[in-house]
């Protein structure tokens, strides 16, 4: 039996939910679950959790695509039935981790993995940088300013010492989100990559009535640049809206809201670098990712500026950050006109808000360090 | 054997990072559409641009979301991904799996699918990426009858809840994040699967406030746990930090020669409030000055444990930038008990109050974050039922501009100017 | 001769501007100009700055009500005369400062100053409380919310002895605006004392036409609760305006625009407290002063509920701030939640801001202290 | 003898603070329409309420401002004050007289006015309180004729200018602010009397960042001293304070004990940017972090003092919270000498470049910080011809949404969506 198109309503199935977790938790866990005391990483990627009773666990953590094939899925099985009784989970920031109940357990699943190729690299904990959270860009999202995968995989591959080692000041999270919509925490991000446009909308007039509603095109811009408006098409009058390019920051709402104005271009769309987010409430509260340059191109397949661009940063702010201290906290620390001189990026107007909540971030106060920026004022 | 061109994907497959290409090109072997996905990605490589247009509404019948329509531009030339359609699968709390519950899920993706996915999305569930859409109902009904698995959200709805692992292998978590995110998943079935809110809504659960899954940068309501009595200290377990026996931070820091652990820099300095100090050898903590922050916690996890009474923070409204710029959820509940023993019933009651009120007034596409903002904070403390807290401020008002109501003052806002005049000249 | 009202203009002389400082400075300041070196405070009241040539000036500073008299000037002029040769100034916070050129003529002229029963108060330096920055209030202005002179002196002789003494853990700014326009930089005090009316606009359409303009009366308002309408008149329909008073936040500026829109109200009208602000660049950065108190009734002449207030906000900083901690910096550092715990100061959604950048105030971590406030949390 | 009964306002004669009410009633022995002045202001104690109205249009001929025009609402009452216009009259930089100035410019008061006066208005003139229409003119003739002084400002114009005693009798003055002062209010004469801005404009200076005339809390153009060297230090005085033989802080806490001087605690570990240490008994400094707080000086004025190359850092915009709420001035330019060896040429570049856009651009009642936040400052930086710098913000931006110029985007904005329809099938 299975699903009958002449009875669609008979038999079905709905509103199961998630399957219940317990039935996946490994033995170890099941029986430690709420017991735990503390927990030690062992070598960078290799966690022991310890229990009341007694227990230990351990856990191999390995990078992951996270645009995998079914093939790949299966690999990870093979793993996990080899070693962990068929026992595998999932991270936030799209891992795979490996749990055995011994210590002896431990090497042969490294070994098992490092005989794969560079499928399962084993890292990400600790004082490195751990996967990137990203998007789908090309490859499965209509509205991108860049590709997600793509981009990953060539930062990653410069990164990927930071990867399999914990020699930063303390954890550095990079995320990528492909356009300002922000399909994951790119905004409190150590380091974001994000997809910008900079080319205001193209009106299809020819489609505009027949696939969205004008009001609603309209409304879709938070600062009212799009107007109604007339245009003719086939001789004929009709309702349209127009842009009123002044107005436009590229958001891209309106082509969210209607499919007739689309807005990505090959030379206007790039990545916008913001660092200095954070999520955690360890020591200062969460902040937000600020935008330090604003836009590299889409130099496939490698990009070789973002790629450039992320290495400098992460590498003045291992050099310069006290032990413990996030990027942000270090940026604040030393003042951000000293990041932006100590990772020698070009500061623009660009990075000075003029949004709406802009007045927050104006210096109101004479302290200021002098910079490079500063030379011609001073000498 | 491929069926386009990939010169600049090809340049993807080298390199220590896994390589989605590689990948990719694997599968094409056994699923042919995959020679398309290559060749789609491909031309948008060498174009700069994306080949995916708006979707338009797929899903299965009785649901409103759960399915992503995705069509190619170019359909002639990449046929095997003309419809390419995502479905998101309600993912287990924190993720755990056996591979027979994989293997089994892959089957039915390789019989109704593309043969790729991502796990997970961002927003917790499982991605398969790419279907036709007379796929749809058939994969349904195989993942409930087969599998008794079901859907996540997508649209105006309850998005699919996710959390961090929780008790189940996290000694600092403050409350069982992974029966909460479970059992408010049950609970609001019909929520998730038929769109009826302004626009979307997610729930994200984090065992404390280290918030491994970024609950106050992406949830409209963020349950972090807390604590409300005192920081439970083995003062042995200090002793064997400050005499370097085990290293700082959980070993976060092993790999690179740092100095020696200094438990005054590293620990008592870095406190936010200085409510820490060395007495006698002993490290001692004022708890009332404490805001639970994790740093001391974090640094001697064998010498320091969050409290023993657990329960959570409730943050509410946050969102990414889309439209008014981003928002950090903002402390509603100071504390509050989050158990399955009286099923979750202040979390439920709280959660239900926003929503009464936000579907009465919130505008189409405005997140709940959005509407607080447009509303102000007191007004949304006043309709949620929420006394007015210094907790919920960094700081009070720095403005004079204060709303008050005509009943707060003595003789009303009703006068007769006649009266005034009489006393007052023009 | 004199001013001819017939021949306005015969002989008018204009555009002279202030007289040059320098003709009235003291004969060691303009031999001192520019070359002082160091200076320190020998007691609450005296100041003594060293110059470079070995010079020493003494200067006394005294307080005053600032509504002052033609014989009270007269009477400083001769104190003047009689020590200082001629000279005096007055300092930003209306202090009248006088100087002398040795250290034995400072206590000649204290003794006189005492001898004037309550007129010269020495005193206003280094960690205590100086002269309070006011209004015109009651006896001068047409839009004010409460008293300013009279409210000063309540308050003042409550802290007269931290006027004549420097106990506090640094200099602590009081001043005082009697409505909302804020004449005086009461939005950046220590403890801000802020007249605030608190009931809509009348509406008087019989003059409104008259006396001002309706599209300057409607665009007065920041909020747009000011709108056109009509009424009649002596059975005539006339233009006027109306109230949407659910959007009115009692700014009056429509009222400073528009004469026929009176706000002042007995009952309506009193006080805000707000404190925590600062200018000073020293250790941070200048600080907007918080609303704390929302309201306190014009209870003349004394105002016993504002002076308690601010006696008990200044006691509860003396007592708990470090040295050199403004209040402001004490406030954050405690905590804003337990400012409000030890100051006893119930907390109200009117220190809620919900104006323009108000979420920027909200909270946005989990860090926050349990207080009294939370006990019906964690019970 | 009172004319008026005045019992509550009789309670505010006692205490230690002087009294003003004692000082009218002394004053209204000679002026009996200071009677009146008490007695009306006992009215308003009474029924808890102004009886002062709006003061329509008061001057002398050819000036916009100086005179501000107000009326009693009660005038059958206290006839004395029908008419009670205020003159603001121009004070000298930093506030220095002689008592023969005073003397003569209360004599004309005494002849022309009420008797009452403020030393000073907030602003910085010298407030004369209270005259009639009539006597306008002949006061103004005797003050320009007899005394050789001027009016202050009022109303859309440049308000007087103001500023610190600066390096008259401050060792930590940057740059002579009184003379700045003074030269740039003959300079702008014109703009001080005759109305010709959007609003009113203010200029303050202040020679340190200790900022004692507020200029950055209450200025359009705030003109605050900086140093471009190295903090000057005398390392005797500095062991002399660490050897208490000097007051911590210019003897600002004497009359309290507190704990011995601590050089650590009370100046090191309070520099905000931690530049500072001691090394071999020695202070030092690494100036390049430095943010020139102004903390440790006024902590050792005998053992730091600013740089020896002193001059300016502009903050623009300040203002109270009508309407768009207070603002402090934002850091424009970093720093400019302040010099009348080019009659402060910098300055007037700077202020005028200013003027030239607000004039053009700026809306009715409003000041040049709000223009500021209208506009956004990348724009207010563009129209003012200075280059964006990172000094300019506390942080940078924290939203994506940059505003692109079409001369900055390779291609430019224009395209043909044929073309693009051509390319991707819709």
């Amino acid at each position: 039996m299975g699903y009958n198109p002449d009875k669609p309503m008979d038999g079905r199935l709905s509103d199961l939910g998630p399957p219940h977790y317990e039935q996946f938790f490994p033995q170890v866990i099941r029986e430690n679950k709420g017991k735990w005391l503390w927990h030690e990483i062992l070598q960078a990627g290799v966690l022991m959790h310890k229990s009341e009773t007694g227990a230990e666990v351990y856990t191999v953590r390995v990078g992951s695509a996270r645009l995998i094939s079914i093939e790949h899925v299966r690999e990870l099985c093979d793993i996990a039935d080899a070693h962990c009784d068929g026992h595998l989970r999932f991270t936030t920031r799209n891992n795979v981790e490996f749990m055995v109940d011994a210590k002896e357990k431990v090497q042969p699943l490294l070994d098992d993995l490092a005989s794969r190729g560079n499928k399962f690299p084993v890292g990400g904990t600790g004082a490195g940088v751990t996967n990137i959270v990203h998007t789908q860009g090309w490859a499965h999202c209509h509205t991108p300013a860049t590709d997600a995968s793509g981009v990953v995989k060539a930062v990653m591959d410069e990164l990927f010492e930071y990867f399999t080692s914990q020699v930063l000041p303390a954890q550095c999270r990079i995320a990528l989100a492909c356009c300002l919509n922000m399909c994951g925490a790119v905004h409190a991000s150590d380091i974001a990559i994000l997809g910008v446009h900079r080319k205001p909308p193209m009106i299809d007039h020819t489609r505009i009535s027949g696939v969205c509603e004008l009001p609603l095109a309209i409304s879709s811009c938070p600062l009212g640049a799009v107007k109604p408006a007339k245009a003719v098409v086939n001789g004929k009058e009709i309702k349209t809206v127009k842009v009123n390019v002044e107005r436009c920051m590229f958001c891209g709402n309106c082509y969210t809201m209607c499919p007739a104005m689309p807005l990505a271009d090959p030379d206007g769309d790039g990545i916008a670098i913001l660092v200095g987010g954070k999520v955690s409430n360890s020591r200062q509260a969460p902040k937000f990712s600020k935008l330090v340059i604003p836009f590299l191109p889409n130099n496939t397949p490698r990009w070789p500026e973002v790629v450039n661009a992320i290495k400098g940063i992460l590498e003045a702010y291992a050099a310069g950050a006290n032990k413990y201290e996030r990027l942000g906290e270090w940026a604040e620390r030393i003042g951000w006109e000293k990041f932006f001189e100590v990772c020698e990026i070009p500061f623009t107007d660009k990075s000075i808000d003029d949004y709406r909540l802009a007045y927050d971030s104006w210096r109101t106060t004479t302290q200021f360090k002098y910079t490079s920026h500063t030379a011609s004022y001073t000498k | 054997m491929a069926k386009h061109e990939t010169p600049l994907l090809d340049q993807l497959e080298s390199g220590p990072w896994p390589s989605f290409v590689t990948d990719i090109k694997r599968q094409a072997e056994k699923k042919p559409e995959c020679w398309d996905i290559l060749g789609i990605l491909e031309l948008s490589f060498k174009e700069r641009i994306t080949h995916w247009k708006h979707g338009g509404i797929v899903g299965v019948f009785g649901y409103g979301g759960g399915i992503v329509g995705r069509y190619a531009d170019v359909p002639e030339r990449f046929p095997g991904v003309e419809h390419f359609h995502t479905i998101r699968v309600a993912q287990p709390s924190s993720k755990y799996y056996t591979s027979k519950n994989l293997r089994q899920l892959m089957n039915l993706w390789e019989k109704h699918g593309s043969g790729m996915t991502n796990f997970h999305g961002s927003t917790g569930d499982v991605i398969l990426l790419g279907t036709r859409t007379e796929n749809l109902e058939p994969f349904f009904w195989d993942l409930t009858h087969e599998m008794g698995q079901d859907l996540g959200g997508s649209g105006s709805n309850l998005r699919t809840p996710a959390c961090c692992l929780g008790t189940s292998r996290c000694e600092w978590a403050c409350y069982d994040t992974q029966e909460a995110c479970h059992s408010l998943t049950m609970h609001y079935q019909d929520e998730i699967h038929r769109p009826a809110f302004p626009y979307k809504f997610k729930f994200k659960f984090s065992g404390c406030p280290n918030d491994c899954v970024a609950a106050i940068a992406r949830s409209d309501v963020a349950v972090i746990g807390t604590w409300k009595d005192d920081i439970r200290i083995d003062q042995a377990a200090v002793k064997g930090y400050m005499a370097n026996e085990f290293p700082a931070n959980g070993g976060a820091f092993i790999g690179r020669e740092w100095d020696a652990f200094d438990i005054q820099k590293e620990v008592i300095d870095l406190c936010p409030t200085n409510c820490m100090w060395m007495e006698d050898g002993e490290l001692k903590i004022d708890d009332a000055e404490c805001t639970r922050c994790m740093h001391c916690i974090n640094v001697m996890p064998r010498a320091l444990r969050p409290g023993a009474q657990g329960g959570a923070s409730i943050c509410v409204g946050a969102k990414a930038p889309i439209l008014d710029g981003a928002q950090f959820a903002t402390l509603i509940l100071p504390f509050i008990p989050v158990t399955k023993d009286n099923d979750f019933e202040e979390l439920i009651e709280f959660i239900e109050s926003i929503w009464d009120w936000w579907m009465e007034i919130g505008k189409n596409r405005e997140r709940v974050g959005e509407t607080m903002q447009r509303v102000g904070l007191p007004t949304f403390l006043r309709a949620v039922g929420v006394e007015a807290l210094p907790q919920h401020v960094k700081y009070p008002r720095e403005n004079p501009y204060v709303f008050w109501n005509e009943e707060e003052v003595e003789g009303g806002f009703e006068r007769d100017v006649q009266e005034f005049r009489a006393r007052h000249a023009a």
